[in-house]
């Protein structure tokens, strides 16, 4: 034991000072403002009268490490050696002026989507689904890829009155902040879990497993040594999965999509709100998931025919009325969409001023 | 390497304009059994509509709680490649800001001991590493402490504390996000790699009220950056973008508050009712600034809709000055985990309790006064709580 | 009449320009035992700074559940005039108007058998008379009705439904508020005096959005009239206005909807926009009025916070045509009845059954269809239910 | 039996039509617009040119027949033996035009005040504390007539950027819209029930009484065949009081006044809306309660220092903010302020958006 070499342990995060590019550090707290060149290039300037170009790429997350070695390479040719990722994972670089022409076009020569920056649609903030997680109900990566493959020009080149952010989480979980996006997509469960009797004993504590339920759905079933769900009780949460292997809620016919808009997480021009829904179920239909994608980009394309400049998905909403908005978008109103958890009271209108439609 | 798998579903997502992840996980097939069993058992989920993901177990690396995710298929014979699926994750720096050198070090420990996928970055932030075995687990964090790299967080315990850009590129950055980010890091080692909270906790700071860093709706602390003075305004540069511009109607209207004028030529704030909401800075980067008296808006109880409703972060307190090494904004973390131990059940989030036990008790514990901006109004209902000295 | 008692607490009351309810008493306390000790009693509890009132007992007149409220004081001896303390709850006309003629022969029977004290009214609508015993109960039942009055709701029931002044003086009213409400008081007798729901029920009925019976704060069902197409403008009228106000700000700007534009001589409404709230109507009561397809929109579940915290009515029918006999609003209310009756627990309101149970069994209950006026905006957490046969 | 003569029931109330005065008869519905002409008096004009005139008098609600008997003799002298009440229990008479100026002068002259039109203070709806209930925390009356004998200037004279309604329930039963009032006075019980053990087996149902308790403060006490209470649970709501008169809550030195403002009912300019905790309590001060008249004179003279033209109370406030107010009014902010009931996240301040003070 001795003779071992000392473990190294919490060595915590890196000096991030390493890693910034000569011009951020010298520079670091004193940029003075920025413009934007375009929908893929922007230009700080420092107080110092110092320039930094930033110059933004797509990325699909979930990457090889070829890719990494790939942006290395890039980053190496154009930017020192120095990249970073956004909070959107975005991939920026660093060119010096002269040359941001150079690196737009060898990005875009070798397939990569520049843009992001300003109003329109940046990456997409997702999660597992079925690469990685056992809770999903429905794919992540996939669902992603279908619905940008359609709207990528609001990433690249066309602009839209504001930002919006979507968001995919595949369960109720919400990994990522999808319940304060423009649009939100969210994978549902609508089937309570089946009781596996043979493995619950053994693999589940009872009483865990019953308090985790939100709705108080489960009981004990001591004749089994297990548990009961009394389904009209259920809100299909999956937080009993999470808690208990042996109730699984995944099936292929319940499972599938629903849709939440007008979330938001800055605070500019009013606080930051939550996504609420206006589509409670999309099949999931692998691999193009076609009623998700052509839902998303109705409501794109119907926000930005009547949307104001600057306005966010659910600031515009709010000043035209949800009546307004289900009538706009030609969403059906349905009873999915009136809450009817604790806190419901404070959704329902009481006032009698509203629009007609 | 397993059989060869037909993977048509996930074939048509190599086409469209966006970039594939179906791309990115094929590159890493060809040199990863893990990676390549990945697509055959991800276009079987295409195909059944449902996960092939078993709970995981715990695995995990000598002395540490967390960091890793064990995973495990429940198709094992016929996916050995992803029989274990463990992801790994790696603490980013502050910023996510790389050199080459180091991203490339970390690829060649990766593609040594794992799939060679990744995400870049996960939700809460970390670098995750997508597939490997529980035996290489600690031949992989050997390699990364070795090149200065720690795990990240995972369980119950301190989560990866991430931030905006700030000061590194951002002109409205009015605390040193990054920096308070790696320090909280620092400081907070044990509680991010030993899990003994009651639920998990996380950190975001974002240098301004546009929250870069979605800190308000998933963080359990969100640390906004603001001002106490005036907003500072260039009239010059006014009178100059009002030329390509509609000041009044794309600032002066939309400002929340309604405390902005403009004659045509001169624009005019009256800080004491601006609430610091960014708008009017946004719009016009080059004639207004953020004051100069900085620091923070300490926030809490952010998280996602289990069990009880997601919550935003609301004010806890409304301006805390926030200077290196932070040992103010540390002492109030603690103080809250202490009364979060004392009082939190088991997968009880801080937001979640303070909701269920109120604020009074959270506010007495770590010895903040109330005031107004912890409310958007007061109380309504009529069922006021007196404690026992108070009624005389 | 018992010993004479020293007020001189109450005697300060006497005093100031305000209306003196103590003046009222000792003038009644003149003729009326009851009424004197009624003092006596009352100054005991300046004194003791508690009520001297128990719980009351079940009293009443014959085949009737409510309309009397039992009270008896705790100081029998001490004042035997309020040993019993009943009120009569009189059923008012829609509206509160009266004729002296109505009103004397009234006060004949309450000096008769009572203290001679009343509110006029109470909070409910009532004419409520304070204080009398338990024999004259019958008495005055057989008299008032012999006049043509009746009692009022209490107890468990449907109580006197009320109703703004409306059509009678009032040129905003959409609705026929008195006929509503007397209609509703006639065809619902026997479901006010003989108390067999689960708790109170109350209506009320305001003939705009003005609201000035307070509906939507305090009935089970509130009744607001409103109208569906276009406020009338008469533009020579608003010219005229516009000479003594500012129509811009105090009309046009204040609009909640924006909706509004005033060139300095012309006014346009967006009527699409619109969302009725009254406030450019009733700045400009000359210029403008509601339009001509009038109606109502039907609200539920107002109510104070005893005991999950108070809740006002919210949208249940945007818009309901409410014409003679109103047969369409009885049918609406049977059915909400009948859903309340089958679900609701002792002492729970209609409104909390909702918040219980959710908006959907009711909804399905009485065939009404969800429709988006109903929220003020969808539900945020993903907690949805679907009932079996959804699910395919 | 058979000889007694038919019991008369269910006549509910009587016809309005006959209690109409012939000029609104017939132009009933025909009204077209009105005019205030001073803060007593106000003229309708119909569709047909008729006139109606109105004039106001305050009452305080507990009035004797001699009282009623006096209003029905002003309305023979002037107003064709009709009058009616307010839904705030003020006095109306409909004289002729040549006979408002008597009416005015004549009601004056016997000591009534003729006001309450428009903006101002109007009459204060209240309930019965003392004098009736067996549950207040408070008197009710009195507390309105020291308060208004301080205010009543803005009921017959003095003007206020918009109406104030000012409202008083003795306990949390809130007989009356008190929760949703511009000034809500409302009397609050501080310490928790007594258990009269002797006497709640009989007088009290056990299970309803703890099912009473919405906080969940009582238990049973099988020892003594009654209750427990838990008192650091107790919210002091009264409610099991209401259920079971072994439970007494009412105490001398526990008892008093809390003030709420800022609620509304009309939905002009915005909804109507629930009025808020802002002084916590005030003691029961009999005959005068000078702490709460001070106070909610305070709040009035605030109010008409700061508000804008047509602004309520709670519109002026939401406006100016609650940080504001607070810093205006001098009033202290204190844990009472923050709620801590069911819905209270709703409450909590979820934006790094507001003012300094
Ligand atoms: C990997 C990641 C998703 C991703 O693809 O990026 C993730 C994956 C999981 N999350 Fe998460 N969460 C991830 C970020 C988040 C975030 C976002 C954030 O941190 O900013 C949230 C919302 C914020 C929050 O914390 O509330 C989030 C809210 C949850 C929750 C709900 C917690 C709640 O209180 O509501 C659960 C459920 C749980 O803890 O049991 C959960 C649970 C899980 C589990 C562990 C599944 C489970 O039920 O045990 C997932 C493991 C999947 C896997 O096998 O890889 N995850 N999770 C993210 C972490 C990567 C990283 O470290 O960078
Ligand atoms: C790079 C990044 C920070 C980082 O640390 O990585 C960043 C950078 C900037 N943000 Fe941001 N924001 C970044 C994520 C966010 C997020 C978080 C998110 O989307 O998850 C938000 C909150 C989104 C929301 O509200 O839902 C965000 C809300 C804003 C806003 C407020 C927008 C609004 O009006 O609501 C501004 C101001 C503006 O746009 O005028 C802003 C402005 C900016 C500026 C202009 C600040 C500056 O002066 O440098 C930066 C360039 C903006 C751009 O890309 O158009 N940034 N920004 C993030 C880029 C993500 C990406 O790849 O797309
Ligand atoms: C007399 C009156 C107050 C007044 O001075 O005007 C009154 C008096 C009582 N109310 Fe009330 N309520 C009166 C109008 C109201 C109103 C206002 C309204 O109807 O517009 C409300 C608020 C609206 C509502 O119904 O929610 C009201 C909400 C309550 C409550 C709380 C109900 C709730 O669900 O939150 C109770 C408690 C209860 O029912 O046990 C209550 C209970 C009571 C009791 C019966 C006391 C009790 O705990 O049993 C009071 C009897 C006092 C007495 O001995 O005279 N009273 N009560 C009002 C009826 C007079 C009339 O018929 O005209
Ligand atoms: C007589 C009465 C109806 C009745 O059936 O008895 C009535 C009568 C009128 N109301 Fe009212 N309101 C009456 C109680 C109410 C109430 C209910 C209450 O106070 O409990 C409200 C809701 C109060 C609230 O919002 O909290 C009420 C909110 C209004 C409003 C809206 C005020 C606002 O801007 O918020 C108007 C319109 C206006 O003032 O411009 C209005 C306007 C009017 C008009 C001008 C309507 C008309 O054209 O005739 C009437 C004369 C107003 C006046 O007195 O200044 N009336 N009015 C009530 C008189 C009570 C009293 O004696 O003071
Ligand atoms: S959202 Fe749910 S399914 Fe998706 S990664 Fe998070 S926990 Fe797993
Ligand atoms: S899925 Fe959620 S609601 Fe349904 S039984 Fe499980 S924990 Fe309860
Ligand atoms: S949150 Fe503010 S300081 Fe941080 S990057 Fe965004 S705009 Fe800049
Ligand atoms: S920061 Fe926001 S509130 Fe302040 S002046 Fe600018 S727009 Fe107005
Ligand atoms: S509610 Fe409307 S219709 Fe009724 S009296 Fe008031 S203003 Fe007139
Ligand atoms: S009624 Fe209200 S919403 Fe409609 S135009 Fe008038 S002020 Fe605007
Ligand atoms: S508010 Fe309370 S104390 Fe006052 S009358 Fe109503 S029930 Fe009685
Ligand atoms: S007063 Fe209310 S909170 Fe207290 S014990 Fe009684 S019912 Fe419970």
């Amino acid at each position: 034991m001795a003779d071992k070499p000392k473990r190294i342990t919490d060595l915590g995060s890196p000096d991030y000072n390493k890693f910034l590019p000569p011009v951020i550090a010298k520079n670091y707290g004193k940029w003075k403002y920025h413009e934007y060149i375009n929908k893929g290039v922007m230009k700080h300037v420092s107080e110092t009268g110092d320039e930094l170009y930033t110059v933004r790429i797509a990325t699909p997350r979930l990457v090889s490490t070829d890719y990494i070695r790939e942006m290395c390479d890039f980053s190496e040719k154009y930017s020192g050696g120095y990249l970073r990722w956004t909070t959107r994972h975005n991939v920026e670089f660093f060119p010096a002026k002269e040359q941001v022409d150079g690196l737009v076009a060898d990005l875009k020569k070798a397939g990569h989507l520049v843009g992001g920056i300003g109003y329109g649609i940046s990456n997409v903030v997702h999660t597992q689904g079925w690469i990685h997680c056992h809770t999903p109900a429905t794919d992540a990566s996939g669902v992603v890829k279908a619905v940008m493959d359609e709207l990528h020009e609001y990433f690249t080149t066309k602009t839209l009155p504001a930002r919006v952010r979507i968001a995919l989480a595949c369960c109720l979980n919400m990994c990522g902040a999808v319940h304060c996006s423009d649009i939100a997509i969210l994978g549902i469960h609508r089937l309570p879990p089946k009781v596996n009797e043979a493995t619950l004993a053994n693999q589940c504590e009872i009483p865990t497993t019953i308090a985790s339920c939100p709705t108080g759905a489960i009981s004990p079933n001591p004749a089994t040594k297990s548990v009961k769900i009394k389904s009209e009780r259920c809100m299909y949460c999956g937080n009993c999965y999470t808690m208990c292997p042996s109730l699984p809620i995944a099936d292929g016919t319940g499972d599938g999509i629903s849709i939440y808009v007008g979330g938001k997480v800055s605070n500019a021009r009013g606080p930051a709100r939550m996504s609420k829904l206006v589509i409670p179920f999309l099949p999931n239909n692998p691999p193009r998931w076609p009623e998700t994608v052509k839902a998303v980009k109705h409501l794109v394309e119907v926000y930005a025919q009547n949307a104001k400049k600057h306005e966010r998905m659910g600031e515009w909403i709010e000043r035209i009325g949800w009546e307004r908005f289900f009538k706009l978008t030609g969403i059906p109103f349905t009873y999915q969409h009136i809450d009817d958890f604790t806190f419901a009271r404070d959704t329902f209108r009481m006032t009698p001023t509203f629009k007609w439609e | 390497m397993s059989k060869d798998v037909k993977t048509p579903m996930l074939d048509d997502l190599e086409k469209g304009a966006w970039p594939s992840f179906v791309k990115e996980i094929k590159k890493a097939a060809k040199r990863s059994n893990t990676a390549h069993d990945l697509l055959g058992i991800l276009e079987r989920s295409y195909r059944d509509k449902v996960t092939h993901w078993k709970h995981g177990g715990i695995v995990g690396v000598l002395g540490y709680g967390g960091g890793v995710i064990g995973r495990y298929c429940d198709l094992p014979e016929e996916f050995p490649g992803v029989a274990h699926f463990h992801t790994v994750r790696i603490n980013p720096p502050s910023g996510f800001f790389y050199t080459s050198k180091a991203m490339k070090e970390l690829c060649d420990i990766w593609d040594k001991y794992g799939s060679g996928l990744t995400n870049l970055h996960g939700s809460t932030g970390d670098m995750v590493w997508l597939g490997t075995q529980t035996d290489k687990l600690e031949p992989i964090f050997a390699e990364i402490t070795a090149k200065g790299w720690d795990l990240g967080g995972s369980g119950s315990c301190l989560r990866t504390p991430s931030s905006c850009v700030g000061m590194a590129r951002c002109e409205f950055s009015n605390i040193d996000t990054m920096s308070i980010c790696h320090t909280m890091t620092q400081k907070f080692q044990d509680e991010l790699h030993r899990p003994a909270f009651p639920y998990k906790f996380k950190i975001k700071v974002s240098g301004c009220a546009n929250d870069c860093t979605a800190a308000v709706a998933r963080a359990d602390m969100s640390i906004i950056g603001t001002w106490k003075d005036n907003i500072r305004i260039d009239q010059a540069e006014v009178k100059n973008l009002a030329k390509s511009m509609n000041i009044q109607e794309e600032v002066v209207d939309m400002c929340p508050t309604k405390c902005m004028s403009f004659d045509g030529s001169t624009l005019k704030i009256n800080d004491k009712d601006c609430n610091r909401c960014m708008h009017c800075i946004n719009r016009m980067p080059k004639a207004l600034r953020p004051g100069k008296e900085k620091g923070a808006t300490i926030m809490l109880g952010g998280k996602a809709p289990i069990v009880t409703g997601a919550l935003m972060s609301w004010v806890l307190v409304p301006f805390m000055k926030l200077e290196a090494p932070y040992d103010n904004l540390e002492a109030l973390i603690r103080k809250l985990w202490e009364w979060w131990d004392d009082h939190g059940k088991n997968r009880e989030r801080i937001g979640e309790l303070v909701d269920r036990m109120g604020m009074r008790s959270m506010l007495e514990a770590t010895g903040l006064p109330p005031v107004p901006q912890m409310v958007k109004a007061p109380r309504t209902n009529p069922y006021v709580f007196w404690a026992p000295g108070e009624v005389k």
